[in-house]
């Protein structure tokens, strides 16, 4: 269980590579890498080209807030390798925002667990995005395709 | 007590922190909230009620009902968009 | 879109970063890496330790195969991008075997796209697999989990 | 016609692949398996009946009912196990 938060870019290759090797019981390993869109699009909200972001967060919260997400998605399912990497600061459209990894000895746990802590981490860990965009600078509001995307994993009473 | 502001809510309040000594009958977050208000209009604006805003008490994420008994580190935040 | 099948192993990094530089519409990337995994456990079936496997596959129809789940991964969501490499000959105990990439402007889409293509590259890609284990040589079975993950993308009729 | 033979079907049939020209009668996939049969032990064993395995035309996957007429390659093989 790994989480990073930090400002420069990192190296998919290299983390995956940390994240598995030595570990033979890794069958599948789901991961996902988040980047800066040029183009925003959210129907009935704002369609504008997005030439940078600027991340802010919240230190120390935002750490804790990752650890516990990603010890959530070890205790509900069997998981042998998970790693967290958000970038903060300023961000151009193609660069890289956020890597999250899950290895499991089976492709559906891996699979589940990396979509969990994706929508987790997107609706629960303390982090603001601000746009750049031709007609100035935008808060993002939130999502709610990610409060949604979130819930279905809100466990039943 | 520290209480810090994140995003658009420390634009609007004009400050990223500061320290406050709430009276003794301020005693949830919901309290600290009414509280600030009256400091400046800028607190006001941010802090109103119906805004879309979030609170933590020492780093973890807390409802307006949350007691502050020992916080050291209040937070008030919009809905996060990380990701 | 694009597929390899080849013996070498690949380099998840450089892949990752071909597949989506200059392509600033890519909001997610969804990849999925099949590992050589030491202990083969599966119910009711066998249980022996894998030391390494070789996989056999059908030059030239193995190509078509994997282009055309890719084609129809294409057909059901928005994707910017895929890949897939697959690997085939002998391999050890955590060796890589198989690399799925999806880019899509949306997460939903890369998930999904890319459990679409795990699951079919699975049940409809000419491989097969030969375990070494101390107990000898074994083609591995066909898994009825993996027949019962391609089948819930079936369109219905 | 070349036959093709994959992983365990392979080493029972004792050979990777063959040419053969079977007779016009022959004009299925599941013709094919019938008149392969009596070409060996091997391939009978293979190729029996209610062995698990399926079959390509051409290097498209083909049900038995498909039709030979035409084609210059068709293959045997057991479930696939990649990814």
């Amino acid at each position: 269980m790994t989480v990073c938060v930090q400002e420069a870019d990192f190296d998919v290759g290299a983390e995956l590579a940390r994240l598995t090797d030595g570990n033979k019981r890794i069958g599948g390993l789901a991961v996902f890498v988040g980047l800066v869109r040029e183009m925003h699009v959210r129907e009935g909200y704002h369609r504008d080209k997005v030439d940078a972001l600027t991340l802010e967060h919240y230190p120390g919260m935002t750490e804790k807030a990752l650890e516990e997400i990603e010890a959530e998605a070890n205790r509900r399912w069997p998981l042998e390798a998970t790693l967290i990497v958000h970038r903060y600061g300023r961000m151009e459209a193609g660069e890289r925002i956020v890597l999250v990894a899950v290895g499991s000895p089976h492709r559906e746990a891996a699979f589940e667990a990396c979509e969990f802590l994706v929508d987790w981490l997107k609706t629960k860990a303390p982090f603001w995005k601000l746009e750049e965009t031709p007609a100035g600078e935008k808060w993002v509001g939130a999502h709610e395709g990610d409060d949604a995307a979130a819930a279905r994993w809100e466990k039943k009473p | 007590m520290k209480v810090r502001y994140f995003a658009w809510m420390k634009r609007t309040v004009g400050l990223p922190e500061e320290e406050v000594a709430p009276p003794a009958d301020v005693t949830t977050v919901g309290d600290l909230i009414v509280w600030l208000r009256a400091r400046s209009p800028g607190h006001a604006e941010a802090l109103a009620e119906g805004a879309a805003f979030g609170a933590a008490v020492d780093q973890r994420t807390a409802t307006f009902d949350v007691k502050l008994a020992g916080a050291r580190e209040v937070a008030f935040f919009p809905p996060f968009t990380g990701g």
